[in-house]
């Protein structure tokens, strides 16, 4: 899509959500990220596919301005997030579920949910805690167990779970399914279509590549900070030699 | 039972009023890889804590060639041969690669006394700390500290640690979560490779390594062991499908 | 790799005992009336200097943040002045292993409960000890109650007849604290890169992942508590061989506190940090002293500033000497969002992803 | 001892663990929940005592004095999160020591160049100075009730804001782990900001309710910071009820203590909290 | 080195007092004593100008030694005034024995400084614990009490007071049948007025000062023991504190160096004096500090400013004679002052005189081989 279209068209249907373009990150001296273009269109399910420590977490830390980008420029929802402290660009709408999942200690996974709810930008509440315990029976049986003590893939749902308590726009996963039995697993799958079903969009970063082949339209490869592949699943399988080098599937 | 190298008779784990960890009877075999399977929450990550030490079992016991370890604590399972890594990541932030590697096999090797008595110890520890990064693909890390690096490349730095401990038991909690394709690949055939000279206990959701890897299987649910067996029996097994498997990765194998 | 220096620190480090040692060339031309006085200030800023890295050993290297540590500092004093003869001299041959024994002793046993204790805990638990220490001297009548001791004689050092440091002589006393503290640097920092202060960083690091591995770190968690003990014992025995004075004061949690005020302001985990922290601490209080009777104002407004500016301490100063490249929006941004941005425009953006918050005080 | 006055002095630890909670509330709030240490909390409460001292000078009557002091003291707060402490979260606790050890010098000295050096008291409000009989030799003060009362609301009303509101959460769950709070959407500085003056604020009140009750001095609140700190540990940290109970505990234990064991009366404190961490290393109700 | 001294250097007198914490107003009021007689004296000593050198002490004996260090080996001062806290009296003390330094102590009362440690260059003008108390003992078994029960902080000072009041009380057939000691500083003295409330002793003997003397005597009255049992104490009880102790210290008896009342012209003409000058209300500790500078402007002028003679200024000091504001004031052997204690009685708001308690009394300074 370019930028004229864009312009002319109403901003909910063609406007990306998410539009970052030449972003440059660094952690002190070292430059992590350089001159990534990603966005994001509505209802689009995006994945973001790269070796360890290739940047896919720094880019989306970029996008919610947990690392601030000493180049480049973010729009979400179309208004730049360059002066914005990280809460206010996920108050957009964002449901963040980051690596390493992010749970609390001492607090109990009840609270844990009722503090992230919110309603989405109309007001409404598609997910409430019956529907995220309904998703995550796991979760109903633990409600007053602390957060900290739960188990590895326990947590896993509760980050979901309380993600999808924000009633976001956009899902940002990373590392989705990291830790989670097969059955599960699927289920997020499966959760992660319907919300696609529902009009959400998503950007994922997981390792189960072949469903991210079916769930994502489109995909994004990083090699050291840089994108070198943007297109869909089909152009993707085609280019086996893509695979091959920059993701390690034989 | 008298073959094998770690066993454990009713073990039991509780919290308050959860029983995490449900008489669990369970026994390794010297040289095997042994899996252990099981949904989210069954209590695979509290029983390696047991055999681990870091949690005391409420009632039962476990024995380590014939010698009961229950009750010993963590740093003394770990000098009789039992090494493991975390789910989550544990490892030292401040300290770089190659740090947190040589902590893991000074203390192997005879420790900090050790190396001070013999230098032949101590460079002995910098070549196994250093070929345990290598052997991770680390090494462009070694001087890098842990906490700048990627959150995949720390669960690869754990691995390393693992490695350069040398334990007789490998006790590995979920060791490929976290990494990417092709470094999940890597580490399966690593692990493999071990194979023989080393026991393994492993916990994975990730099918394609377990059965590419494991040689018997338990699977656990909300705290007991549902089954214990081959690798084909497991995977042959419906109990073990309808909790766990699940229709879809049944077709595949 | 933590304790790796760029060369400037030994520079600075050997410059600046070079400075001390010459003294007496500069000292009356430079200070004039006073320079007697200011090398007591010297030496009592060198033993303050040995006192501060001892806790520096615990507070930076392992991350046991101590409050009682003057427990150590005041007991070498009254073990001193209890044990020297009424009307002789005591010899420094035996005086000095006493004290350390008990110093050692002592941490030894407090060591071991404390040691039970982490983070906040432990700083309260520390403080418990010493305050109960501090009150069981100056209730008690043996210790000469809330006045104190006096200690009538300097230990001497002598073999035979023959005084090898004389002293009551203060440059002499200046000259064997000298000795004294850098025999100390050098230990300690030869202690913390050695193999043993390496567990000791893994443990600040991690303490499960620790014995996970197998050590027992307890056990070195009570060897490095002894250590430091003894070490602030030693510094303790000179100050009270300074003056010749034992009081309840020199163990109470106030000069706990100011020591660890100088252990953090001069840069936790660097051992040159804290010297120079002691120093700095020291003399910023002696020459705001001398401007005004409200000295407290600019010294509290000193160590904000410091603490604002100097990430890192005094150290910090010195390991990562600033570059002041105040990016274009730099100057702005320190008018709208105060101080922090001072910092931040040195240093760029704080990393993210550290959620070591809590990690002292879990 | 007889009966009667076994129950008179636990009535005097009960009221006097109250008035050390009132105190140490504050302190829970900062330093158990939020995770910051505020080594400048007894300067507040000594601040909070002195402005209820000014101001019952200027206005006349206490309560007026009150109204007008609290919110001075949370403006204090204010000032000094944003412009200090706002920056150093992300550096180890120890600097935030530091700082706030540099703030009790200048809050000392601030008091001293506003109030100076004598000893103050204030009175009491005249609608509480009366007088319940105990015995033929002893009498109770209403206004000791009343602050107990007042102590006992504000510890129902702390504990409810904390354990059962989204508010006393999102702080918990702030002091965890701020980077993941904010990806939630809120604005943690913000809260951080409300909460470190509400605290704050509280110190102040405390010092403003004992004021007609102790003698006002220069560094006054130095010696009641570690007694709180005592308690907050001794109850475990971040939890209210441990720091309601710990000052009940410390209330009783520092007025039997020097009446039965008159030789431990300065370390009973000490002892008490140091017992209990060697036993459960992490307070009593962690 | 003994060559006289220029006319025109002055002279530099250091103050060693505390100007911060719980002591501040008491260093204050020494200061402003001092300062009202030298300026009285024309702002000179011996002909020469006044230079001083002020420090703050912060009442912290660890630092004692080395501030005095600094004051007399760093400044240079030719006389040290201070401190008020015993525990730096000691320390200061220390370093007065090892240079010879001259040391006014304008009140530190503990006995040491005149008793086993006296020494030549160290003098006091303010009193010692057992000098206030001792007569209060008397007094009070005249006045019928036979059960008294003493309290006190926990610390050397008020230890040796309450044993000053201890032994003539007792010498003159009265019981103590209860000694109480309040770890110092605490000031919660609820439980221990409630165990004085069941004991039901004749009268309480009390020794507090400053803020800790604010709240017990307004505890006191507060809980009602006031009323029932009468109270005593050493005159540091209301003195300087009579403002914040208000109603609650009507009627409480005590003995000290000074009162209110004493109506002598010189009294007079320093409460004149001292009242166009500062703003602070005067207390004994002004008049300690006054006597200090009364003292330094004799001695001075009997030595015509030469005080770089230590021995010659030591013993002009110690033939001093001072008609001071509490009336007449001689040295003893031991340099502690020879004076009248009087008994004193809280009338509305100041501490009125009632009796002397004791004409010209001496402390026996033990222990001192002056
Ligand atoms: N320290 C603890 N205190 C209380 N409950 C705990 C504790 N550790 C684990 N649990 C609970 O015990 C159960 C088993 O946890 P465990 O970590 O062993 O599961 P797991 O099998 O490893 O699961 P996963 O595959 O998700 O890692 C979980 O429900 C967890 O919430
Ligand atoms: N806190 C940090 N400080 C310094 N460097 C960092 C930090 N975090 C990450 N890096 C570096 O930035 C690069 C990108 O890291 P990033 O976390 O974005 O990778 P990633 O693609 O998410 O990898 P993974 O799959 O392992 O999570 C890595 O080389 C890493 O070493
Ligand atoms: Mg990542
Ligand atoms: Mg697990």
């Amino acid at each position: 899509m370019n930028t004229f279209n864009a312009s002319l068209s109403p901003p909910q249907t063609a406007q990306p959500l998410i539009d970052a373009r030449d972003l440059h990150a660094y952690y002190g001296q070292s430059h992590v990220l350089h001159g990534v273009d990603l966005h994001l269109m509505p209802a689009e399910t995006l994945s973001l596919m790269g070796r360890n420590g290739m940047g896919k977490t720094t880019t989306l830390k970029a996008l919610l301005g947990f690392v601030t980008p000493r180049q480049g420029s973010v729009r979400i929802l179309g208004k730049p997030t360059r002066k914005c402290r990280p809460w206010q660009v996920v108050r957009r709408g964002i449901g963040y579920v980051p690596e390493g999942r992010g749970i609390f200690p001492g607090i109990n996974v009840h609270e844990h949910l009722i503090m992230a709810a919110r309603p989405d930008a109309e007001g409404r509440s598609p997910w409430t805690l019956e529907r995220v315990l309904d998703t995550f029976p796991r979760l109903a049986q633990r409600l007053q167990h602390d957060g900290a003590l739960l188990s590895g893939g326990e947590q896993q749902m509760l980050s979901i779970g309380r993600a999808l308590m924000t009633n976001p726009r956009i899902m940002i996963l990373d590392e989705a399914t990291e830790g989670l039995a097969p059955l599960i697993r699927d289920e997020i799958w499966r959760i992660l279509g319907e919300i696609k079903a529902s009009g959400i969009a998503s950007i994922i970063v997981d390792k189960n590549i072949d469903n991210l082949l079916t769930i994502a339209d489109r995909h994004l490869v990083l090699v050291k900070g840089s994108v070198v592949f943007d297109g869909d699943s089909a152009e993707i399988s085609r280019d086996t030699s893509l695979l091959d080098t920059h993701l390690g599937m034989g | 039972m008298n073959s094998a190298l770690l066993s454990t008779r009713g073990l039991t784990c509780r919290f308050g009023g959860l029983t995490a960890v449900d008489r669990v009877d369970f026994d390794v075999r010297p040289g095997q890889v042994h899996a252990i399977l099981g949904p989210n929450g069954a209590g695979k990550s509290t029983l390696i804590n047991l055999l681990s030490g870091e949690l005391r079992p409420s009632e039962g016991e476990i024995h380590y060639r014939q010698r009961p370890i229950h009750g010993l604590p963590a740093h003394r399972v770990a000098r009789l041969g039992i090494g493991r890594s975390h789910q989550k990541t544990n490892i030292f932030p401040r300290l770089s690669c190659l740090e947190n590697c040589r902590l893991a096999a000074r203390i192997h090797l005879g420790g900090v006394i050790a190396s001070w008595r013999s230098r032949a110890t101590a460079r002995q520890v910098d070549e196994r700390a250093e070929q345990a990064l290598a052997t991770c693909q680390l090494s462009h890390r070694a001087a890098t500290p842990a906490n700048a690096m990627s959150y995949g490349e720390q669960r690869q730095l754990q691995i390393a640690m693992v490695l350069a401990t040398a334990p007789t038991l490998m006790l590995l909690d979920e060791p490929l979560a976290g990494m990417g394709r092709e470094e999940t690949a890597r580490v399966t055939e690593l692990l493999g490779a071990l194979r023989g000279d080393y026991t393994l206990v492993l916990i994975e959701h990730d099918m394609d390594s377990v059965f590419a890897l494991a040689e018997r299987i338990t699977v656990m649910v909300d705290g007991r062991v549902l089954e214990t067996g081959t690798t084909d029996t497991i995977r042959g097994s419906s109990k073990v499908r309808d909790v766990y498997l699940g229709r879809h990765q049944q077709e595949e194998a | 790799m933590l304790h790796r220096y760029p060369k400037r620190v030994p520079i600075m480090m050997l410059t600046l005992t070079a400075i001390l040692v010459l003294y007496p060339l500069w000292g009356a031309a430079l200070i004039g009336d006073g320079s007697e006085f200011f090398l007591e200030k010297l030496t009592l800023m060198l033993i303050l200097g040995l006192f501060a890295m001892s806790l520096d050993l615990l507070v930076g290297v392992i991350g046991l943040v101590s409050l009682g540590h003057a427990l150590f500092f005041g007991l070498a004093g009254y073990t001193l002045a209890m044990a020297s003869p009424s009307y002789s001299a005591a010899s420094l041959w035996w005086m000095m292993p006493l004290v350390m024994l008990v110093s050692a002793l002592s941490a030894l046993v407090i060591g071991a409960l404390v040691l039970r204790t982490r983070g906040i805990f432990f700083i309260m638990t520390t403080l418990a000890f010493g305050q109960m220490l501090y009150y069981l001297v100056s209730d008690a009548s043996f210790t000469g109650g809330s006045d104190g001791l006096f200690i009538m004689f300097k230990p001497t050092l002598a073999i035979g007849d023959l005084t090898l440091i004389d002293l009551e002589n203060p440059l002499h006393f200046f000259y064997f604290v000298m000795g004294v503290t850098l025999l100390a640097y050098l230990f300690l920092h030869w202690l913390i890169r050695s193999y043993f202060g390496q567990v000791l960083d893994g443990i600040h690091d991690n303490e499960h992942r620790m014995q996970a591995l197998g050590y027992a770190t307890y056990g070195y968690k009570l060897a490095a508590f002894v250590i430091s003990g003894v070490l602030a014992g030693v510094a303790g025995m000179l100050a009270a061989m300074q003056y010749g004075f034992a009081n309840p004061a020199q163990l109470g949690w106030h000069l706990s506190g100011e020591v660890l005020m100088m252990v953090i302001l001069g840069g936790m985990g660097t051992l040159f940090g804290p010297l120079l922290g002691a120093f700095a601490y020291e003399l910023l209080h002696y020459a705001f002293e001398h401007l005004t009777v409200y000295w407290q104002l600019l010294m509290g407004l000193t160590i904000i500033l410091i603490v604002l500016v100097l990430p890192k301490g005094l150290a910090g100063l010195i390991l990562d000497p600033p570059r002041f490249r105040l990016p274009g929006a730099g100057m702005k941004g320190l008018f709208r969002s105060g101080p922090a941005a001072l910092f931040k425009a040195r240093l760029g953006p704080a990393l993210p992803h550290e959620h070591d918050e809590g990690r002292h005080y879990e | 001892m007889d009966p009667v006055f076994i129950a008179i002095q636990l009535l005097n630890g009960l009221q006097y663990g109250l008035l050390l909670f009132l105190i140490a509330s504050g302190l829970t709030l900062i330093f158990g929940i939020m995770g910051i240490i505020n080594l400048a909390h007894g300067a507040m409460y000594m601040i909070g005592a002195y402005l209820a001292y000014d101001l019952t000078l200027r206005t006349g009557s206490f309560w007026l004095a009150l109204l007008l002091a609290v919110p001075i003291a949370v403006v204090l707060g204010l000032v000094i999160e944003r412009l200090f402490l706002g920056t150093l979260y992300r550096r180890d606790h120890l600097y935030q020591v530091l700082l706030t050890f540099g703030l009790i010098l200048v809050l000392n000295e601030a008091q001293r160049i506003i109030w100076g050096n004598d000893v103050q008291s204030v009175a009491v409000p005249p609608s509480l100075s009366g007088n319940i009989t105990l015995t033929d030799n002893l009498q109770y003060p209403v206004y000791r009730l009343f602050v107990g009362s007042v102590c006992l609301l504000m510890a129902g009303g702390i504990y409810w804001v904390i354990r059962h509101t989204r508010l006393g959460i999102v702080i918990r769950a702030g002091a965890a782990n701020r980077d993941m709070v904010e990806g939630l959407g809120i604005d943690v500085r913000t809260l951080f900001t409300l909460i470190f003056s509400i605290g704050v604020g509280l110190a102040a009140f405390a010092g403003m309710l004992s004021a007609p009750m102790t003698s006002l001095y220069p560094g006054m609140g130095d010696n009641v910071l570690i007694t709180c700190f005592v308690i907050v540990v001794i109850g475990g940290i971040g939890s209210i009820k441990g720091a309601f109970l710990g000052s009940l505990l410390i209330g009783q234990a520092a007025t039997f203590g020097p009446v039965l064991l008159p030789a431990l009366a300065s370390v009973i404190i000490y002892l008490i909290m140091a017992a209990v961490l060697i036993i459960k290393p992490r307070g009593l109700f962690a | 080195q003994q060559n006289r001294e220029d006319q025109a250097t002055p002279v530099r007198l250091g103050l060693m007092l505390p100007y911060s914490g719980t002591y501040a107003p008491l260093g204050e009021s020494i200061t402003n004593g001092l300062k009202l007689a030298i300026k009285q004296n024309g702002d000179q000593l011996g002909g020469r100008p006044v230079e001083y050198v002020v420090l703050d002490s912060e009442a912290d004996a660890s630092k004692a030694p080395q501030n005095m260090s600094r004051l007399v080996k760093g400044d240079k001062v030719d006389v040290v005034i201070g401190p008020v806290h015993s525990g730096v009296a000691m320390g200061m003390l220390k370093v007065a024995k090892q240079t010879g330094a001259i040391m006014i102590i304008p009140n530190a009362g503990l006995g040491a400084a005149t008793g086993q440690l006296c020494m030549p260059n160290v003098f006091r003008t303010s009193f010692s614990m057992w000098q206030d108390s001792y007569p209060m003992g008397k007094v009070a078994y005249d006045r019928g009490y036979r059960k008294v029960v003493t309290i006190t902080w926990n610390y050397a000072g008020g230890k040796e007071d309450i044993a000053g009041f201890e032994e003539s009380f007792t010498k003159a057939g009265g019981e103590i049948v209860k000694q109480i000691l309040v770890p110092f500083p605490e000031t919660q003295f609820q439980p221990y007025l409630t165990d004085i409330a069941s004991i039901k002793p004749d009268a309480v003997y009390t020794f507090f000062a400053g803020a800790g003397a604010v709240r017990f005597v307004r505890d006191y009255a507060k809980l009602g023991l006031k009323d029932s049992v009468p109270l005593l104490g050493s005159g540091f009880l209301t003195d300087g504190n009579l403002d914040a102790q208000g109603e609650a210290a009507e009627g409480i008896l005590t003995t000290l160096h000074y009162a209110d009342g004493l109506d002598s012209e010189v009294d007079r003409a320093f409460r004149e004096a001292y009242g166009k000058t500062y703003e602070r209300k005067l207390d004994t500790y002004a008049v300690q500090g006054y006597d200090a500078g009364m003292m330094l402007a004799q001695a001075l002028d009997q030595t015509q400013g030469n005080s770089a003679d230590r021995d010659a200024l030591i013993s002009a000091l110690a033939g001093v004679k001072l008609n001071s504001p509490r009336g007449p004031v001689a040295f003893s052997k031991a340099h502690h002052p020879i004076q009248n204690i009087y008994l004193r009685q809280v009338k509305e708001g100041r501490n009125q005189v009632i009796d002397v308690a004791s004409r010209a009394l001496e402390d026996p300074a033990r222990g001192c081989r002056l």
